[in-house]
């Protein structure tokens, strides 16, 4: 019979089109699959790509309203995106109960691979133990022995304060304390404050998009880091340092997947994205690509669109490409992969508008993600 | 002693600092009309709505029917057949004329809580709506849409509702204002006919009204009793010429 | 004596409903005219539609022998020396006796000054703090009169002030009026009340359905007595 | 015109799964539901609760903790959300009920906020990511809510039991007072009515129908969320409501069809879809504003005279 | 905590408390005058913020100037023109449509007003947010308060906002334009039938209430970043704000924005999970003892 069922495949790009996570993801994460479906060729076993996409709106249930109907009746056969974690879980255990592969590039939960773990569930970017490690690590090395942490109220906040704190204090260091601040906060002017004065040497900053925005603009207003203290953005994005401008996110370190900007192959890739979309790349849409790619080449090597045959070609797979180095998707779904260590560079070092960035370091995939010994997920038990 | 259907006792109102009513006693007789006047602001208005509870009254106690009703809630006033109408005009104005005084009359049937019947039990009112409604001269307009009514049939459906209570003592503040003298004489014959069964308290500045109905008056001034007793001895004494009626005759 | 107000071939709706069927008066400068009717004639309504306060007109509204029935409500104040006591008395809650009082607008230096206003009515003055809405019916309506004597309009359209009001308070009113007519304002005065009504007025205007039904000057009042009655049944 | 409405809605409500995505179809009936226990408050006592997310979410909460955690039947999860929801409507409705107006909307709101505020911070919501993954299971034992069809049927009956008793509400004694009280508050008193506990009574029932919507929809979706404790599911029934045509009985049926299927069909225009709903209100606020289902009736109203 | 920590986190709430000032204080003018409850103006207070934005960023090269940027001062007056004439648009050719309704038609306009704004810059601009880069050199820098270092910026923030609230204060109570203008919302066919032009009394008002909005939002540009959604999250608070108060009341809606800052900012020192909630726990509260508000005549 037709090796692709129904006829096509079908890939569904599950994103925040008008929310908080847009520019992280959003139409430019369905720009970067339509460029991987056509340079596979726009078919695979014969059978025609086609890339469908909605928003989710950050809900839960919306994601899971539209994830339930692409798979009952528009048998779409891969989901991909499903930036915000809530979302990614929602959608992660109905996709598997329902025989079909998600790739998360968005959310960044480990909760996607450890206790909520699934089947077809495969977590491809970046995950909230694997952030810290780089950043963390490397800020303990420079002196940064007391931390303090700004830690965004909910679910991701609280795992990225405790992955960070583990890191921290296996070096020797130590955590004086943390903030619970609500989601979407527009002043963090108090809780710096009270960061500020528990004598820390690093304020961690637990939380991501808007929120780390603002308080590293804030924390720069009140002269926090003038004076001696050190901010660490524990998840920032490329698009943040945007909109912060280099002024105010000079200095910063935090750890990444992806930057444009580390080689001639992420170059030219990015190069041709940014024509597409007019801005660089963050690492999900690029991981959007790559995810996207892996997908389609394991459905050419399984012959069939059959979720478990492709599930298990893609475990059987070394990943790399432009955006990743020494990938490996585990039995429990984790990509594990090397990650970055980057700064943002000063004003005078950045030469064009895109310029934000310098590696500093790499970090092994070994080191970054969790060993799958140590995992909690119940598929491996 | 003679049989008081309401009486208060040093009745008070005071408002930030300005006192409408004050240290007031009022006996209103079972059976009688008896009438509120005095002048602009005297406080009439603020009695009525502390007889009826629509207001807290600062200080004093009222009796009504031998029960101390001084803490009582408007509604359980109302349930014990105290019913009251409005210096302005009150009706449900998008109701039809007959379904108006049906709200009323359900009040006695003890089921308007019960939200599963179904609304056809309440068509057994319907003919003593109607007689009600015969009773003011209304029964022409029963399917009519209240708020199309001319002034005066406003009134009169009014008045037609609060009788609907079946109350035993009627508040009426200023039963005729606004009406056309031809108007005027209809309700005041309509209250000459309901009040044959029961007390009624009333506001009123026609003195033409208040002369042929009212079996007692009480003139009020700055809150307190200025004269008492029937209209041709109050029409009498020269402060209340002063304070209300004027020099001229009406 | 020259013409004030004068009105031709008026008509006046509510939504759909036509309530003026081409009412005709002219009242001259200094007059004071009443119209009389029963409830839902049309007198209040015949106020309102000089200010335009209607939902739709027609025919000819003179005043000073120029045309406003064009013209939108606010400009009618101003250029018709208009002053306005609606039945209702629109008195704003919001606002306390002070304010609503010196609310309009002045319209010429004629106009009374508060002090006069606040000897005119001492219940007032002492209330000149109060909101509105504390008001009684009765200082509600002396407020609304007071209002327009201020602002020195010279043509006063008054519609049933006397209602509502102890009878002492009519006489004064009474007097009132009679003051200002002898200050040379013109007045177009709606009452129900023709004792009132009847030694104040040049001439009486019966309005039913809409339409003028008789025209009855002040010298004739007592002699058409029965027409009167027959027509307001008093 | 009724008739027409009451054929039509129980003819296409039976055949709906077979022609359209049924959960789609269920989705629709929920917010139907939650819509039109709104509308017995707005509509017909003239109360603008902006908190009844409160009760629809709160239910779908109790409804998922129930099934998924404590492992009853899916029937006693319904009525134990529903349960909820009526207490919660008592509760709020005994702190609000007294205020008018634009206070009773914020004071409805603020109690709704709270409620947000546990359902993010209670241990048993699951916070953010919500309470997921709540199974479908056998309905009294033996339906199957697994098979689509089933599900189907069994919200249909949910949805008419909760219709058929807001209108018995609407047109019984009580719903008559309800009307007189809308009218002319002061009046009613007078006559010996005690409005606030017919307020309440009415508030209650909304609030316990609307969460009757909620843990429906938990059995749906399989997931309670913060989206449905959200202020913003108070403003869309509001909207569904008044898009349909607030004070009529198959308005906010008709509202939330609209609303449902503009959100589901525009998925994927990104914000340009708020765009186009905010353009939709305009235009319906300035041009449709009894709802359709009122300027329908008008219509035919003045066509027939 | 210490003394200076308490006063710290009182300056703090104070500048947050200047911003639910100035925008309930705008809301306040336009629900009592105007009787609308205006859902837009977080939409508004956004857009405010946008014109300093795109003023500064992209407004030269659209016009040919490619070195023109509009400076913070010139922002300052341009946004909330700019703004408030939009707002004038708003209510002279929709709202005004609507007075003759219910009050929540006019909510559900503006509302859907809010939507397309933010729908259509959602389009354009980084939902979490783009910085504002043009804050004054006059202004930069922090100042050493004694208790705490504090931001120039934000002092000025302060310290200007009052000074706008306090003269609307002013004219709105203590004159006879006030007066005019609460009149109008009562009774405007009375009040045209004075001699004054309500409609376009109405207008102004509303542009005016606006202009507060977009004055606010320029005031925020420099501390928090601009962003499509800034004004939605804040709208809901600054109606709680506005309730407190008592609806309508100008005094209300302004010593309510500043007190409940301060009572933000100490919930942030002390349970900062409830820093967004605490505002609806004291509105419960108080419209329980106070059903009309803080500030509100009772009805
Ligand atoms: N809520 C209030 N606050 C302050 N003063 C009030 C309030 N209500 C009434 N008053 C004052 O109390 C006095 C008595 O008012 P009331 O309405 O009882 O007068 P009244 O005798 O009915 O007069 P009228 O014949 O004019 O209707 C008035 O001077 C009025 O201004
Ligand atoms: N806003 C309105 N909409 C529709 N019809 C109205 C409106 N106002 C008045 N009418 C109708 O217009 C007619 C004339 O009313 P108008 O108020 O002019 O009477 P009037 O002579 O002043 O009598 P009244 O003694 O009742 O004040 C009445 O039939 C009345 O029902
Ligand atoms: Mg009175
Ligand atoms: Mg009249």
């Amino acid at each position: 019979a037709d090796p692709a069922s129904n006829g096509s495949v079908k890939i569904g790009v599950l994103s925040d089109m008008s929310g908080v996570y847009k520019a992280i993801e959003g139409p430019g994460a369905v720009t970067a699959a339509k460029m991987a479906a056509e340079d596979f060729g726009g078919k695979v076993l014969g059978a025609p790509i086609e890339i469908v996409s909605a928003d989710h709106q950050n809900k839960a249930d919306v994601a899971s309203s539209v994830a339930r109907k692409w798979i009952d009746r528009d048998h779409v056969d891969m989901l991909v995106g499903m930036d915000n974690s809530a979302v990614g879980l929602a959608v992660q255990g109905l996709a598997s109960e329902k025989n079909t592969i998600t790739i998360n590039t968005g959310a960044g939960s480990s909760e996607l691979t450890e206790s909520q773990c699934s089947k077809y569930g495969i977590h491809y970017v970046y995950d909230t133990y694997a952030l810290p490690v780089g950043t963390a690590t490397a800020m303990v090395k420079n002196g940064g022995k007391k931390w303090f942490f700004i830690t965004a109220d909910y679910a991701f906040g609280h795992s990225l304060r405790d992955n960070t704190s583990r890191v921290v204090e296996d070096l020797g260091g130590e955590v004086l304390g943390s903030i619970e601040a609500p989601l979407s906060t527009t002043d963090f002017s108090s809780y710096l404050l009270q960061a500020s004065g528990s004598g820390a040497d690093v304020i961690g900053l637990a939380n991501a998009g808007g929120d780390t925005v603002n308080s590293i603009k804030q924390a720069n207003s009140f002269g926090i880091v003038e004076r001696g203290q050190k901010l660490a953005g524990m998840l920032v994005f490329l698009t943040d340092i945007k909109a912060l401008g280099l002024d105010t996110a000079k200095g910063l370190e935090f750890t990444t997947a992806f930057y444009w900007d580390r080689n001639d192959e992420s170059r030219k890739w990015s190069q041709r994205f940014f024509e597409k979309h007019g801005a660089m790349p963050t690492m999900v849409q690029a991981g959007v690509y790559s995810g996207v790619t892996h997908y389609l080449e394991a459905i050419k090597a399984a012959g069939s669109d059959d979720a478990k045959a492709v599930r298990a070609e893609l475990g059987n797979m070394t990943l790399n490409d432009f955006f990743v180095q020494n990938g490996k998707i585990e039995a429990n779904g984790l990509m594990s992969h090397d990650m970055y260590l980057a700064q943002v560079k000063t004003p005078d070092e950045s030469k064009s508008d895109w310029d934000l960035l310098n590696i500093v370091s790499t970090i092994p995939a070994e080191k970054a993600y969790i060993a799958q010994s140590d995992s909690a997920c119940p598929l491996l038990k | 002693m003679s049989d008081a259907i309401l009486q208060a006792r040093g009745l008070s109102k005071k408002f930030a600092g300005f006192t409408a009513v004050d240290n007031m006693d009022l006996d209103v007789e079972r059976g009688s009309i008896h009438a509120l006047i005095g002048p602009n602001g005297a406080g009439k208005t603020t009695v009525f709505n502390m007889l009826t509870r629509f207001i807290a009254s600062t200080s004093g106690s009222i009796v009504y029917d031998g029960t101390d009703i001084t803490r009582h809630s408007p509604t359980a006033v109302a349930n014990r057949g105290m019913v009251r109408s409005f210096q302005i005009s009150a009706i449900f104005p998008h109701l039809s004329v007959l379904d108006n005084v049906r709200v009323a009359l359900q009040q006695h049937l003890g089921l308007s809580y019960h939200f599963w019947r179904s609304s056809r039990v309440l068509e057994s009112l319907n003919d003593r709506a109607m007689a009600l409604l015969e009773e003011v001269g209304l029964a022409e307009f029963a399917d009519v849409i209240s708020v199309e009514l001319a002034y005066g049939r406003k009134r009169a459906l009014e008045i037609a509702t609060t009788l609907a209570l079946d109350p035993r003592l009627m508040l009426l503040d200023e039963p005729t204002q606004g009406m056309s003298s031809e108007d005027v004489g209809k309700v005041t014959a309509l209250i000459q006919q309901v009040s044959a069964k029961r007390t009624i308290l009333m506001v009123e500045h026609n003195l033409k009204v208040v002369e042929s109905l009212a079996d007692k008056i009480t003139v009020l001034n700055r809150g307190e009793i200025l004269a008492e007793g029937p209209y041709a001895e109050v029409s009498r004494d020269p402060a209340v010429r002063q304070a209300y009626m004027g020099t001229e005759d009406v | 004596m020259s013409e004030l107000l004068r009105i031709e071939n008026l008509n006046a709706w509510y939504g759909e409903s036509h309530i003026l069927h081409g009412v005709n008066l002219s009242v001259n400068r200094g007059e004071v005219v009443t119209l009389l009717g029963r409830n839902g004639a049309g007198r209040t309504t015949t106020l309102k539609s000089i200010l335009g306060l209607v939902d739709k007109r027609t025919g000819s509204i003179q005043v000073d022998g120029k045309e406003i029935i064009k013209q939108p409500t606010h400009k009618i104040a101003r250029l018709g020396m208009l002053g306005y006591c609606p039945e209702e008395r629109g008195i704003f809650s919001r606002l306390n006796v002070d304010e609503n009082l010196n609310l309009p607008p002045r319209l010429s230096d004629d106009g009374m000054s508060v002090d006069e206003i606040y000897s005119m009515f001492p219940n007032l003055a002492e209330r000149r703090r109060s909101l509105g809405t504390q008001l009684s019916g009765g200082e509600q309506q002396m407020l609304a009169m007071a209002r327009v004597l201020r602002t020195g309009a010279k043509l006063l359209l008054l519609d049933e002030i006397t209602e509502g009001l102890a009878p002492v308070i009519v006489q004064a009113l009474g007097n009132t009026i009679r003051q200002i007519k002898e200050r040379g304002l013109t007045i177009v005065l709606v009452e129900q009340n023709f004792h009132f009504a009847a030694p104040l007025a040049d001439r009486h205007y019966i309005i039913e359905h809409g339409e003028v039904a008789e025209v009855i000057e002040a010298s004739e009042a007592k002699a058409k007595k029965e027409r009167i009655n027959q027509f307001l049944s008093v | 015109m009724n008739g027409v409405f009451w054929v039509l809605l129980i003819g296409v409500g039976l055949a709906a799964p077979y022609l359209v995505y049924p959960v789609f179809a269920m989705k629709l009936l929920c917010f139907a539901l939650f819509a039109c226990a709104f509308n017995l408050l707005l509509g017909y006592t003239g109360l603008l609760s902006f908190g009844h997310a409160a009760f629809f979410g709160g239910a779908a909460y109790i409804t998922g903790h129930v099934i998924k955690v404590m492992h009853m039947d899916p029937l006693i999860g319904i009525l134990a959300g529903t349960l909820f929801a009526m207490v919660l409507g008592a509760i709020f409705g005994a702190l609000a009920i007294r205020r008018q107006g634009i206070y009773f909307a914020m004071i409805t709101l603020a109690l709704a906020q709270i409620i947000f505020f546990l359902a993010l911070k209670l241990p048993f919501t699951g916070g953010e990511n919500g309470l997921q993954g709540i199974p479908r299971g056998h309905m009294l034992g033996f339906i199957d809510l697994n098979d689509p069809v089933a599900i189907y049927y069994v919200v249909f009956a949910i949805f008419m039991i909760g219709f058929l008793i807001i209108y018995r509400t609407i047109h019984s004694p009580f719903g008559q007072i309800l009307t007189a009280i809308r009218e002319n508050e002061p009046r009613a008193r007078s006559l010996g009515y005690n409005v606030e506990r017919f307020k309440l009574i009415a508030f209650v029932i909304s609030a316990t129908l609307a969460g009757t919507a909620g843990a429906t929809k938990s059995i749906i979706f399989q997931f309670a969320s913060l989206t449905d404790v959200h202020w913003q599911m108070s403003g869309e029934v509001v909207l569904m409501t008044l898009l349909g045509g607030m004070g009529t009985l198959f308005g906010p049926v008709a509202g939330a069809a609209v609303v449902i299927t503009m959100q589901d069909e525009l998925a994927s225009f990104g914000s340009w879809v708020q765009v186009a709903i905010g353009a939709i209100f305009v235009v319906c606020v300035l041009i449709f504003r009894r709802g359709f289902v009122g300027e329908l009736a008008r219509l035919l109203k003045a066509k027939s005279s | 905590m210490s003394l200076n920590a308490i006063l710290a986190q009182t300056m703090l709430g104070l500048s947050t408390g200047v911003f639910y000032a100035m925008l309930s204080l705008g809301l306040a003018i336009i629900f009592g005058l105007l009787n609308v409850i205006n859902f837009a103006h977080g939409a508004l207070y956004m857009l405010g913020a946008f014109v300093a934005l795109i003023g500064y960023s992209y407004l030269g090269p659209w016009l040919g100037f490619e070195d023109y940027h509009m400076g913070f001062w010139t922002a300052l007056i341009v946004a909330p023109l700019v703004v408030g004439g939009f707002g004038m648009l708003i209510e002279r050719f929709l709202l005004r449509r609507l007075y003759a309704f219910d009050h929540i038609y006019g909510l559900l306009l503006t509302f859907g007003i809010a939507l397309i704004l933010q729908g259509i810059l959602s389009n354009y601009f980084n939902i979490s947010g783009t910085a504002y880069p043009a804050q004054p050199d006059v202004l930069n820098g922090i100042v050493n308060l004694g208790f705490m270092y504090f931001p120039k910026y934000r002092l000025f923030a302060i310290v200007f906002s009052i000074v706008v609230c306090l003269a609307t204060w002013f004219v709105i109570e203590r004159t006879t334009l006030g007066a005019v203008l609460r009149a109008g919302v009562e009774n405007p066919k009375l009040v045209e039938a004075f001699g004054i032009n309500v409609p376009r009394m109405v207008t102004l008002t509303f542009g005016f209430g606006v202009a507060l909005a977009a004055l606010a939002g320029v005031l925020a540009a420099p501390i928090y970043s601009v962003s499509p959604l800034m004004g939605a999250d804040l709208i809901i608070t600054v109606f709680a704000v506005v309730v407190i108060g008592g609806m309508g009341s100008i005094l209300g809606a302004i010593v309510t924005g500043l007190g409940l800052g301060l009572v933000q900012g100490l919930t942030q020192a002390l349970y900062p999970p409830a820093a967004n909630t605490v505002i609806f726990f004291i509105m419960v509260v108080v419209l329980l003892i106070r059903p009309a508000g803080l500030f509100g005549k009772e009805a």
